[in-house]
């Protein structure tokens, strides 16, 4: 404890944040990379994952345009986040994403076209399928935040268990003002829980700018106040971003509990579809924004350090294209649910008191639209 | 005279009342610059400024909290949350406080706020965007809970809940937010509280809703007239007080009763008013009382939401199956 | 065969669960060192140990959704709010993700959670702890709720709670906690759910109870007996759902209900039970339902505690009410 | 922005905690004391205001344990940051209190005997009375944590009429672990309340230790979460805790916006009449923290320096002691409050529907016991 000469004065703690950045939105290299970065089939996959993401919101947003699809959330410029979580993980770890991972979910098993179902407003949707890492993740929550303790309970019955999986939560910036989140970090080190926490800090909350969403200089400190280590990283470099996440993925395997992980993105759609940023929004910003594009550096990257070509191009965006194509069709093909499944979920097994009920349904045949 | 819808409505019963009342805020998420999600609040900041329209931090909790210290200090606080299904993280502080300082301070510290939400069904929202929280307020004493079913009902009451000095809930029906328009003098005059309106005389059957079934049963009641079926058909509007004098005043003139409500069947206002005819309009009554509601069911996804909605056939069944059992002579 | 008070049977019921069920945890605040304040979970540190009883933070919130993380997980998390007056914190945890996970994932991710509380008043607690919460999550699909009303019931109930794969909401009876003694058999044996319990039987008049109004509600029978009055008394002990089978079928016989509950009047369990016999037991009914509760104050303080809880003689009141609009022939 | 050697690394924020001490458990001061310590009058006026605390306490259990009062919760051990507290303060100001920060309410014009009347249970209690600082303040609330978010409401409404009057707003550590707590601390910045949040860490929430509350190493740190200064201060050291709240307090005065305080103290009884600490603390602990005792030192002290002698001292005790038996004989002759009391400040008028419910009490009479 380091005394200091005024008054009775005792410094009893000191904190620092620091921030990680690899690749530059130049597409410049900044200090040294890990090895899955210099490894160029690691590089292009985590560009055509990003791509392939990018394809597929994009056909999300024309489905909803053209009256196929109900209110979606575009991930449109954050798409770096979630691949560097989905590449991150192990299978058995256990992801409780917020609603613009979807890179991350695709990368778990998640087929997009269940994305698509659930923003059409079925249920089925978030019923992932065995076999995959999926199956044991939870799907994301509408309302902000209350998903993040969840991981205090799923951490402390893996750390019951003396499993050696690690659970990865997300959310968004403004998620980080309310209770649940902050309840989450402040009893996380308690149990030295196995958990990573990733906030994806698109600068906006709906209409709400990042500086008038807390007090906090950094999202990355709100760690200190659970004594868990927060960092921040440059969320639209999806090399550090993965570095970093991978770093505290294996500290969490390795018994050095909690951590978090503030992820510097842009929001570069609406907040939805229902949602129009122009009324809130400068578009300059949002030019600006388009400059530190998560795919746009990571290309320049290819081109000049691994040899990508045009050609190459081409033929992935082709290739991406198809796929969202494909996806939309599986989706558009799926089948209505029965109207009397509103009730076959609801309980284990249904009580006898809610029968009519769901007699009067067969019944009257639902009307489904 | 202006022609106006609900949302429109509402938007005018807060300017009016901000232009009226200095003391007044409005506070809430993206209410400000956005005008909120439902243009409830648009023009409010430019006319009023950062002081009295507050965007706030994304915690329910926080706005409820932030609305009672408000209140607590004389100034008026109108809170919006942004869909009634984000209204759970607000319980704590309107049940534990807001509905207690006045009585737990023997009226040194009051609570003259409102925390308004649009409430239910039908436009295809994501998940728990469609939710019906009457009851989970109307339970607690010390709040009152308002729905209103159209434009003159959304300005009136809204205006008398803003001034009334106790807390208020403000439940607005988001389907017909912009289902049809009324004639409305933005004249500042406030509805009564605590109070059910008859909004046509029938001698049949009393028909009873509030919000959003409102205009459903409406359409029932019209369908039924055709057969000659006359039915009283009653707005509610007040689900914390009910207005249970001038039901059962109605009841003890039908002898029959249907309830329409969209929140699930069990203790829902549905089952309160039965439960109140059951108690003091029993002997009044020809046939049960039929609850037509929403099931015992979580509120579906936006693809099954109109098969948890009742419709108006499902109104329609439910009347008949009064009918049935006390045919009208 | 032990002969227990109601909080032992319940600490009787954890640790028979626990020993039997090595996926089983307890948490919440002070149950660990401390036994819980009312000591329900006395004993279970020494034997289970740190991993299995667990001390949380102070934040209720947290509680609910750590039960929900934990239940998600196959462990079956059974959480104590040291007062229902703090589950408020809880409500959105509760109704948006334990209600909702097995039907939102079609049955792919469930919670097995059991959230157990003291509720109600009349030991003279302080302010906030003396609270009803019956109707708070009765309203919600997707969630049991159950108040036993004895120790053979708290034990019984308790382990069909645990052992249920969905959520349960399980309020004790804060008063008899220590009121009276039962000779339990400590067999692992658990009660079915969903059913409601006939502790008398009789054909004059049907008496509906739960929790700790059950033992007054009995105290009423007794009364009336010497007069000749043969009471049916059933303890409803499942709140959500309700067995309305067994109410219509003895209403059927009796011809005459009261109602007794200790929370508020409106919204209540006993408003939700007078509906079912307004929409199915109609013509059943001599006379009128007469709901003996709590009126529609905020929960006093300890010293006027006793008004606001309805007593022997208010329940007397009451049932006199039934049988005269419907004397006994 | 400090670049560090390793990889793509850059500080972006740092952080101090410090710890202000004035006297220490000896009655040694340490360093230099501001003007109103060296006051004569205003030490012992200090010392007066914690023993006569101390005495009212001591006849509350009493009173509890010959079942003359309801629960009750001591404040033994933690009258230094009440009186603290409620000598800062200006009339003007607002507390927002918990419920061991009886000092702060009887300097502020609560009569101890109202604090005696809540806890045996009659909500006129909480009504304060007129023309004295506490009229404006709030009763503390049970439910824990709940009452920090209000202070935001009420500080803001402070800043629109732009009035110069601050809010305190305290509670105890355990009350630091809830959202409610840090959703207050997250805005707080946000709009540069004049707010002062005071934590009395006395080391318990009931049986729970403060070291397994939460992960963070103090809580001062936890300010740092909303971007708010935060220090720690011997909570037992009325000097010191005057001293920093008194800072905090102009600081606000001038614009300067929102801070937390963590006052170091322990909670030396029970945590309340209905608890026996034996179950889950270790006696010796309950001794060391004897020594600590902020009565103890301050006497020490004004032995020493100011000449505060045996009679001086058994003097005020007696003072203290007869204050406390008019205390306890003002308390004891209040009428009880009628029945329909119950309804009758439950909404400004009571509605209609209620009033056959109370006129069914009146003629019941009710059951006041
Ligand atoms: C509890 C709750 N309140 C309000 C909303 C409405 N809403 C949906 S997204 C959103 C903003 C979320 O911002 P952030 O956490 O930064 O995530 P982002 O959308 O920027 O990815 C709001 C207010 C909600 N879904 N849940
Ligand atoms: C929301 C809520 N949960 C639980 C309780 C029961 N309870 C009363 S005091 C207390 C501990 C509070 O600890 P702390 O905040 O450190 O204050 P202290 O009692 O130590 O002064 C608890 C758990 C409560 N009053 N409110
Ligand atoms: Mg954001
Ligand atoms: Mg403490």
């Amino acid at each position: 404890m380091k005394k200091s000469r005024q008054a009775g004065k005792t410094q009893v703690a000191s904190f620092e944040v620091h921030h990680c950045g690899l690749l530059d939105a130049q597409g410049q290299a900044l200090a040294d990379w890990p090895d899955f970065a210099k490894d160029h089939e690691q590089l292009q996959k985590m560009y055509r994952v990003m791509c392939e993401t990018r394809a597929i919101d994009k056909k999300a947003v024309a489905l909803q345009r053209t009256g196929k699809l109900g209110t979606y959330a575009s991930c449109l410029g954050q798409e770096a986040v979630g691949t560097a979580i989905g590449l991150a993980m192990r299978e058995e770890d256990i992801l409780i994403p917020a609603y613009r991972d979807y890179a991350a979910q695709f990368l778990r098993g998640v087929p997009p076209e269940s994305t698509l179902l659930y923003w059409a407003g079925d249920e089925r949707s978030m019923n992932f399928p065995e076999g995959t890492p999926s199956h044991h993740d939870f799907p994301f929550s509408v309302p902000i935040a209350t998903h993040i303790p969840h991981a205090i309970g799923v951490a402390y019955a893996i750390k019951l268990r003396s499993e050696s999986k690690v659970v990865v939560a997300t959310c968004g910036d403004g998620a980080t003002s309310k209770g649940d989140f902050y309840e989450a970090i402040s009893s996380a080190k308690v149990w030295n829980l196995p958990i990573v926490f990733v906030v994806s800090n698109n600068q906006w909350a709906i209409s709400m700018p990042r500086e008038r969403q807390t007090g906090a200089q950094t999202i990355a400190q709100k760690s200190i106040a659970g004594g868990l280590p927060g960092e921040q990283v440059d969320g639209n470099d999806v090399i550090a971003t993965r570095y970093v996440v991978e770093r505290a993925l294996a500290a969490a395997r390795d018994g050095e509990g909690p951590r978090l992980i503030e992820a510097l993105t842009y929001r570069l759609h609406d907040h939805t579809t229902a949602d129009d940023a122009r009324r809130y929004r400068d578009e300059e910003e949002v030019k600006a924004a388009w400059s530190r594009c998560p795919i746009k550096r990571l290309r320049t990257w290819l081109e000049s350090d691994n040899g990508w070509t045009d050609a190459d191009e081409t033929e992935m965006q082709a290739a991406c294209d198809q796929k969202a194509e494909a996806v939309a069709e599986a989706y558009l093909k799926i089948e209505p649910e029965p109207p009397q499944a509103i009730f076959d979920s609801l309980y284990a097994v249904l009580p006898s008191a809610l029968q009519n009920q769901r007699e009067e349904v067969m019944q009257a045949g639902g009307t489904n639209d | 005279m202006a022609t106006v819808n609900i949302i429109e409505a509402i938007n005018l019963a807060l300017r009016s009342e901000m232009r009226r009342d200095a003391n007044m805020v409005v506070l809430g998420e993206d209410i400000g610059r956005n005008g909120g999600v439902f243009r409830a609040t648009v023009g409010l900041l430019d006319e009023f400024g950062e002081g009295r329209v507050i965007d706030t931090p994304l915690a329910e909790n926080l706005i409820s909290a932030m609305a009672i210290g408000l209140s607590t200090q004389g100034v008026r606080a109108v809170a919006e949350i942004q869909f009634s299904g984000f209204m759970y993280p607000c319980v704590d502080q309107i049940v534990n406080h807001a509905a207690r300082y006045r009585n737990r301070t023997r009226g040194r510290i009051t609570c003259p706020l409102v925390i308004r939400a649009p409430n239910g069904g039908g436009i295809h929202a994501p998940e728990h965007h469609s939710e019906s929280l009457e009851t989970t307020f109307a339970q607690m004493p010390g709040l009152r809970v308002l729905s209103p079913s159209n434009p003159a009902r959304a300005y009136g009451l809204l205006l008398a809940a803003i001034r009334d000095p106790d807390p208020v809930i403000f439940l607005e029906p988001t389907r017909c937010y912009r289902l049809f328009k009324q004639e409305l003098e933005d004249d500042g005059e406030a509805l009564p509280l605590d109070t059910a309106f008859v909004d046509r005389e029938g001698d049949h059957i009393t028909l009873l809703s509030w919000g959003a079934m409102m205009h459903d049963t409406r359409l029932a009641a019209d369908a039924l007239e055709e057969e000659g079926i006359r039915c009283e058909l009653i707005d509610v509007a007040s689900l914390k007080p009910i207005d249970m004098d001038s039901i059962l005043a109605s009841v003890a003139k039908t002898g029959r009763c249907v309830i329409v409500q969209e929140a699930a069947q069990s203790y829902g206002p549905a089952s309160e008013i039965a439960a109140g005819l059951a108690e003091h309009g029993l002997m009044s009554l020809f046939a049960p009382v039929v609850r037509v509601s929403g099931y015992d069911t979580i509120m579906p996804l936006a693809r099954q939401e109109r098969v948890y909605i009742p419709d108006v056939s499902r109104i329609i069944r439910g009347i008949r199956r009064v009918l049935e059992q006390a045919p009208i002579a």
